[in-house]
C-alpha cells in the first residue's frame, strides 16, 4: 500500500531524517515508535506532502506521489490525522464532520455513520469542537480522518496529554479502526500502548531507523526499547 | 542559594491547562532540566519563566524579587536570559551583527541615535570574546541564514549570553544536533555554569542524563518527579511516562 | 419633522448605507481571511464595477441587468488578478501584497480616468424606484433607499446562510481558519481563493454601481469606500464576518445619524470611532477571527 | 567597520568602504545644489521638499518595516500650521514656525502613534491611513479655520528670522534651506544608521520577539521613529505651504500618503537617498507624461510601480548598489585569475 524509500528530510539547515524507509501493507496497523525529535512527526508530514522530503520517495498504491500538495495526497485517500489535533475550533462538531466528508475512495463512511459509532460526540454535534475535551477533541479529528473514506490513516500520537481512561477510550478506537481494515501508520510514544495495537513497528531514533519488527518481536526487545525510548541511557 | 522561586505556577489556554500547579526552584551554579514526553507543558513553562505568557495563576520569584508581572523586556536587566527552540536570529545580518546587536542593546543605552555603533571598543571586544567562545570566528561576516545548523544553534546560545546573565534558559539547545555537536554543546554549556544557573528544556535523554545536576519531570503540566539524574533514572512513574503502560495500574 | 423621526429617518439612510459598505468589507474580509491579502485594489473594484455598470446601462438600457454585468465581468477581473499577479507574493511578507495591490489600484483607477475622463457621471435610480417617498412609521423614505436595504439586505443574508449553511461556506470559514489543516483534509485551497477573490471582486463592483445614485460616480468613489471599509474592518476584526456586517452597519448608521444633525461631523466621526476602539478594545469589537 | 567588510576583495572592499563614508553627504551636497542648475529651481524645490518628505516616511519604512499609508496627514497638518502661523500671526519668522510646526507634529504623531502602534502589521497601514483620511474630511469640516474646500488664501514667505533677515520670497535663498535642510535630515539619517538605535530598529524590523528577549522595549522604539518621522514629514508640509502660499485639503488626501510610499520604493527603501533619487525619478515622468493624460500617468505609475514591487524591490539605488558590487565582484576575480596566471608564469 505505502513504501516510503530512503527518505531524507531537514528542518531549515539540520538533516532530521536519515534514510528512512518503511512501508504499510493492506489492513495492516504499523508503529513508529521513538522519543520526542526522534523525527516521528516529520516523517508523517513527508508522507503527507506538508513538508516533502528532500531525496527519495514515497509511493502510495503503486504511484509516486512525492512532492505532490497535501490536499492532492488526502484525495488519494491518505488522511493525516496531526499531533496537536486541530479540529476547526469555530466549527461544530457536525460542521468539521461534513467539510471532511470526501467520497473519492469510497463512500462507506459518512457523518450519520461517524456520529453513530461516536455517540460521545453524537450528543455534541452541535457544539464548538473548541468547546469540546481534549479526549472529545481526539475522537473528533479521528472520525474526521474516517469520513474522509480513508485508504490509509496516519496517526500522530493520538494519547498525548490525554488521561488514562481516555486513553483507554482512544485504543478501542483505534482498534475498530482496525477492525474496519483501514491500514494505520500509528506514531506513538506510549509503548505498551502502541505494542497492543500493532501488527509491526519501527523504532526511530535521531531520525534513523535503528529496528523493526513485529509486535512480539519489539515487544521483546527490552534492551533496545529502554535505550531508544525510555530513560535509562 | 535559591536563585529562581516558582510557585504554584499554572497557564490554562481557554479550558485548556498547559501548565497545572508547578513548583520548580533553581540554585545559583545548577544545571536544571526541565523533560517529559510530547505535550507535557515544557515549552509553555518555559515562556512563563521567560516572561513571554503571562501567568494565570502562581508566582515567580527571582533572586528574592516578584516578577510574576514583570515584562519581558525587563527581565534580561535582573539577569534572566533565553533561548528559543526554533533557532530566533537576525537572518540578515551576520554573525558579527548578530551578537553586536545583542551586546549593543544590552549594555549600550539603545536609544543613542548619534554615536556608531562601530566605534564602541568596549561593545566590539565583547563581540570578539563571543566569537572566540562559541568558534564562530570564522563565520564572522556569515549571514546567519547561511549558517550551518550547529553554528546557527551557538549563535543563538552566544547571542543570549550577550547579556551576562545569572539565569540562562534553554530550550532544546542540541535540537537537531549530531552527535559532534551535541558534544560540543553540552562541553560548553558545563563550562556557562561555574558562574550562573542554566534551566534546560531537553529531549534529548542521554545529553540531559549527562548535563543535569537536577532534573524536573513534568507530565500533562504537572510535576511528577523532581531529583538527580540517577534517581529521575529509576523512577517508576517517570519510565511509566516515558514507556506507557496503562491505566489499569 | 419630529426627533423620532428624524432619528428613524437617520437610521433608515444609515442602514441603506451601511450595507453598501458591508458588501465592500466582507469581500476585504474574506480575501484578507483566506489569502492573507489587503486587498488595496479593492477600491478599484469599486470604481470600475459602477464605471461599467454605466456603460452596460447605456448599452442595455437595463439597470438590474448592469449591475449583474458590471458585477460579473469585475469578478472576473478579480480572478485574473489573482491567478496573474496576487499568487505571486502568497507566503511573502504581507507589506508587498499591500505594496502590489496599492500599485494595482492606481493602474486601475488610471484606466478608468483614461476611458471615462476626470469628471463625475451622473447615475441615478432605475425609473421604476423614482416614485414617491415611502412612508415609513413616521419618517419617509426614498424608494431607492428601501430598495438598497432590502436589495443588499438579502445579498448580505444570503452570503451569510451560504457561508454558514453550505459546504462551499464550511470550506471558506475553515481555511480562514486554518489553511493547513483544510489542505490536510483535501480542500484545494488555490481554488477556493480564486473563487473567492471573483465574488469579493463582483460584489465591490455592484455596491459600487449601486452607490452611483447616492454617492455619485467619480474616479475617487472606490477608494473612498475602501478607507471606510478599513475603519469597519478594524473595528469588526479582519477575516470575522459577522463582526464585519456589524460594525459595517453601525459605522453606515453612525455616519447617517450624524449628518442628520451636524453635517459636517458626519466624515470625522467614523474615524473617532475607530479611535475609540483602538484605545477600549484594540484587538477589535468582536474579539479576533472567526466566525 | 574594517572587520566586516574582511574576506572581500581589495576592490569589493574599497567600495564597501565608499559606501559606507561619511564622504557620501559631500556627494549628497553636490547633488543638491547642483539640482537648481540643471532643472528650473521651481521644480528643484518641490523635488527639494517631497524628497524631505519621502526621507521622513523611510526613517519610519525603511528602518522599522512599519508601513505608513497616512504620512500626508503630516505633510497636511505641517502646511496648514505653517500657513495659519503666517497668516494669524502676521508674519512670524520661518525659523519660530518651523520649530513650532516640529512640536506640533511631534504631539500630533504622538497621539496616532500610541493608537496605530496598538496593532501590528496590515492594521497598522490601515490605520495610518484612516487617521490621515480623518484629518482630511477635518479640514472640510473646521472651514472657518482651513478655509474648506477653497483652501488657505493669503500666505506669504516671512524672512528666516525676522525683521528681514534672510529674505525668504528670494527662490534662491529658499532653495537653499530647503537644501540644507535635507542635508541635515540626511546627515542624521547617516548616524542613525550607524547608532544603537538604528540597529535596534533594524532588530525589531527582523525579529521583534527577539529583540524583546534581549531587553529592548519594542512598542516604545517603533514609537519614537514615529514621532521622529511625523515630526520631519510635518517639517517638510511647513515648507512646502510657505513655498506653494496656499494650503487645499488636497495636501491630506491619501494619494499625498501614496506619493511617499511610491518614491521611497521606485527610489529604494532600505538606502538614505533612495526617497530623494525616487521623487526626483517620478517627478520627471510626471513631468513628461501627466500633462498628456491623467489617466495615461496613473496607469504608467501603477505599472512601474507594480514592475517595482516584482522585480526590483530594492529601488533604483539599492540596483545600482548591487550593479556596482557585481563589478567590484568582477574586478576582483579578474585580477585574482591574472596574478595566478602570473604566479604560473614565473615558475
Amino acid at each position: 500500500m505505502l513504501e516510503v524509500d530512503g527518505i531524507n528530510a531537514r528542518y531549515g539547515d539540520s538533516q532530521v531524517l536519515w534514510d528512512v524507509s518503511l512501508s504499510v501493507g493492506d489492513g495492516e496497523v504499523v508503529g513508529l515508535l521513538g522519543r520526542n525529535g526522534a523525527g516521528k512527526t516529520t516523517t508523517l508530514s513527508a508522507i503527507a506532502g506538508v513538508q516533502p522530503p528532500s531525496t527519495g520517495t514515497v509511493t502510495f498504491d503503486g504511484k509516486d506521489i512525492t512532492g505532490q500538495s497535501v490536499s492532492a495526497i488526502s484525495r488519494q485517500g491518505i488522511k493525516l490525522v496531526p499531533e496537536d489535533r486541530r479540529p476547526f475550533d469555530g466549527l461544530t462538531v457536525r460542521e468539521n464532520l461534513e467539510l471532511s466528508t470526501d467520497t473519492t475512495n469510497g463512500e462507506d463512511w459518512d457523518v450519520p455513520r461517524a456520529l453513530g459509532e461516536f455517540t460521545q460526540l453524537d450528543e455534541r454535534a452541535n457544539q464548538r469542537a473548541g468547546d469540546l475535551s481534549g479526549g472529545e477533541q481526539q475522537m473528533l479529528v479521528i472520525a474526521m480522518a474516517l469520513v474522509g473514506n480513508p485508504r490509509l490513516v496516519l496517526l500522530d500520537e493520538p494519547m498525548e496529554g490525554l488521561a488514562p481512561q481516555i486513553v483507554d477510550q482512544i485504543v478501542d478506537i483505534v482498534r475498530r479502526v482496525r477492525e474496519a481494515n483501514i491500514p494505520v501508520l500509528l506514531v506513538e510514544q506510549n509503548v505498551d500502548v502502541c505494542l497492543e495495537l500493532i501488527d509491526r513497528g519501527y523504532l526511530l531514533h535521531k531520525g534513523e531507523i535503528r529496528m523493526s519488527g513485529s509486535a512480539a518481536e519489539l515487544a521483546d526487545a527490552t534492551e533496545e526499547i529502554d535505550r531508544y525510548l525510555g530513560i535509562r541511557v | 542559594m535559591v536563585l529562581l522561586d516558582a510557585a504554584g505556577l499554572t497557564k490554562r489556554f481557554g479550558g485548556f491547562v498547559a501548565v497545572d500547579d508547578v513548583d520548580i526552584t533553581v540554585d545559583t551554579g545548577e544545571v536544571h532540566s526541565v523533560i517529559g514526553p510530547n505535550g507535557a507543558g515544557k515549552t509553555t513553562l518555559f515562556n512563563l519563566l521567560a516572561g513571554a505568557y503571562e501567568v494565570t495563576a502562581g508566582e515567580i520569584t527571582f533572586d528574592g524579587r516578584d516578577i510574576t508581572d514583570l515584562p519581558e523586556h525587563e527581565r534580561p536587566y535582573l539577569g534572566i536570559s533565553r533561548g528559543y527552540q526554533i533557532t530566533n536570529t537576525y537572518e540578515s545580518l551576520t554573525v558579527f551583527e548578530n551578537l553586536q546587536t545583542a551586546v549593543a542593546l544590552y549594555h549600550q543605552n539603545y536609544y543613542d541615535m548619534i554615536r556608531s555603533l562601530a566605534n564602541r571598543t568596549e561593545v566590539t571586544e565583547r563581540v570578539e570574546t563571543l566569537l572566540e567562545r562559541f568558534e564562530l570566528a570564522p563565520q564572522r561576516n556569515v549571514e546567519a541564514s547561511s549558517l550551518s545548523h550547529g553554528d546557527r544553534r551557538r549563535l543563538e546560545i552566544g547571542m543570549a549570553l550577550a547579556s551576562d546573565p545569572r539565569l540562562l534558559l534553554l530550550d532544546e539547545p542540541t535540537a537537531g544536533m549530531d552527535a559532534g555537536e551535541t558534544e560540543r554543546t553540552v562541553s560548553l554549556i558545563q563550562e556557562l555554569t561555574d558562574d550562573m544557573a542554566v534551566l534546560l528544556v531537553e529531549h534529548d535523554i542521554e545529553y540531559v542524563m549527562t548535563v543535569s545536576d537536577v532534573i524536573t519531570v513534568l507530565e500533562r503540566g504537572a510535576v511528577i518527579a523532581e531529583g538527580p539524574p540517577g534517581e529521575i533514572r529509576e523512577d517508576e512513574r517517570v519510565q511509566e511516562a516515558y514507556l506507557g503502560g496503562k491505566a489499569d495500574a | 419633522m419630529s426627533l423620532a423621526a428624524n432619528i428613524l429617518e437617520g437610521i433608515i439612510y444609515g442602514a441603506s448605507l451601511g450595507m453598501l459598505y458591508v458588501l465592500v468589507a466582507l469581500g476585504l474580509t474574506l480575501i484578507f481571511g483566506l489569502m492573507e491579502v489587503v486587498n488595496f485594489a479593492h477600491g478599484a473594484f469599486v470604481t470600475l464595477g459602477a464605471y461599467l455598470g454605466i456603460s452596460f446601462l447605456d448599452l442595455t438600457g437595463n439597470f438590474w441587468l448592469s449591475m449583474v454585468l458590471a458585477g460579473v465581468v469585475v469578478g472576473v477581473l478579480g480572478l485574473a488578478i489573482e491567478r496573474t499577479l496576487i499568487r505571486r507574493l502568497y507566503g511573502e511578507e504581507p507589506i508587498y501584497q499591500l505594496l502590489l495591490t496599492f500599485g494595482l489600484a492606481l493602474l486601475l483607477e488610471g484606466a478608468v480616468i483614461l476611458t471615462y475622463g476626470q469628471d463625475n457621471q451622473l447615475l441615478s435610480a432605475p425609473a421604476l424606484l423614482q416614485g414617491s417617498p415611502v412612508p415609513v412609521g413616521p419618517a419617509t423614505v426614498p424608494q431607492y433607499r428601501v430598495f438598497l436595504i432590502l436589495f443588499t439586505g438579502v445579498l448580505v443574508a444570503g452570503i451569510w446562510l451560504a457561508i454558514q449553511r453550505t459546504k462551499l461556506g464550511l470550506i471558506v470559514k475553515a481555511g480562514i481558519e486554518d489553511r493547513e489543516r483544510a489542505q490536510m483534509i483535501g480542500v484545494r485551497l488555490s481554488r477556493v481563493n480564486m473563487l473567492i477573490m471573483a465574488v469579493g471582486a463582483g460584489l465591490a463592483a455592484v455596491s459600487g454601481f449601486l452607490s452611483g445614485p447616492l454617492l455619485g460616480v467619480s474616479p475617487q468613489l472606490g477608494t473612498g469606500l475602501l478607507i471606510v471599509s478599513f475603519v469597519i474592518v478594524v473595528i469588526g476584526g479582519l477575516g470575522n464576518i459577522r463582526g464585519t456586517i456589524i460594525s459595517g452597519l453601525m459605522i453606515g448608521i453612525l455616519f447617517s445619524l450624524t449628518s442628520f444633525f451636524y453635517p459636517s461631523l458626519a466624515n470625522p466621526v467614523i474615524y473617532v470611532a475607530m479611535a475609540v476602539v483602538l484605545l477600549v478594545r484594540p484587538e477589535g469589537l468582536f474579539g479576533g477571527v472567526g466566525s | 567597520m574594517s572587520s566586516e567588510v574582511a574576506g572581500y576583495g581589495q576592490y569589493r572592499e574599497l567600495l564597501e568602504r565608499l559606501l559606507d563614508s561619511p564622504l557620501r553627504l559631500v556627494g549628497y551636497a553636490v547633488f543638491l545644489f547642483a539640482l537648481p542648475r540643471v532643472l528650473p529651481i521651481g521644480i528643484g524645490t518641490q523635488i527639494a521638499i517631497l524628497g524631505l518628505f519621502a526621507l521622513a516616511f523611510n526613517l519610519l519604512f525603511g528602518y522599522s518595516g512599519l508601513l505608513s499609508f497616512g504620512h500626508a496627514l503630516f505633510l497636511g497638518t505641517g502646511a496648514y500650521g505653517a500657513a495659519l502661523l503666517v497668516v494669524h500671526l502676521d508674519g512670524p519668522p520661518v525659523a519660530a514656525i518651523l520649530l513650532a510646526v516640529l512640536v506640533f507634529e511631534g504631539a500630533i504623531a504622538l497621539v496616532t502613534g500610541l493608537l496605530s502602534l496598538r496593532l501590528g502589521g496590515v492594521y497598522f497601514s490601515m490605520i495610518t491611513l484612516a487617521f490621515a483620511q480623518f484629518f482630511y474630511e477635518l479640514s472640510f469640516t473646521v472651514d472657518g479655520l482651513t478655509g474648506g474646500s477653497d483652501g488657505l488664501l493669503g500666505v506669504y514667505r516671512p524672512s528666516l528670522f525676522g525683521a528681514g533677515l534672510v529674505d525668504l520670497a528670494d527662490a534662491d535663498n529658499f532653495y537653499t534651506l530647503v537644501a540644507l535642510l535635507v542635508l541635515l535630515v540626511l546627515g542624521f539619517s547617516f548616524l542613525l544608521t550607524r547608532s544603537t538605535f538604528g540597529r535596534a530598529l533594524v532588530a525589531v524590523r527582523e525579529n521583534e520577539e527577539r529583540t524583546t528577549a534581549l531587553g529592548v522595549n519594542t512598542y516604545r522604539v517603533k514609537l519614537i521613529i514615529f514621532v521622529i518621522s511625523g515630526m520631519l514629514a510635518g517639517m517638510a508640509g511647513a515648507l512646502q505651504g510657505l513655498y506653494i502660499r496656499f494650503v487645499s485639503p488636497d495636501i491630506l488626501f491619501w494619494a499625498t500618503s501614496g506619493d511617499a510610499v511610491l518614491n521611497t520604493l521606485v527610489g529604494g527603501m532600505h538606502t538614505l537617498f533612495g526617497p530623494i533619487v525616487g521623487t526626483l525619478f517620478l517627478h520627471w515622468m510626471e513631468d513628461t507624461f501627466f500633462a498628456t493624460s491623467p489617466g495615461a500617468w496613473n496607469v504608467l505609475l501603477g505599472a512601474v510601480f507594480v514592475f517595482f514591487v516584482l522585480f526590483a524591490r530594492s529601488g533604483i539605488v539599492g540596483q545600482l548598489r548591487s550593479l556596482l558590487r557585481r563589478v567590484a565582484d568582477w574586478a576582483d576575480r579578474r585580477e585574482a585569475e591574472t596574478t595566478s596566471i602570473a604566479a604560473e608564469s614565473d615558475d
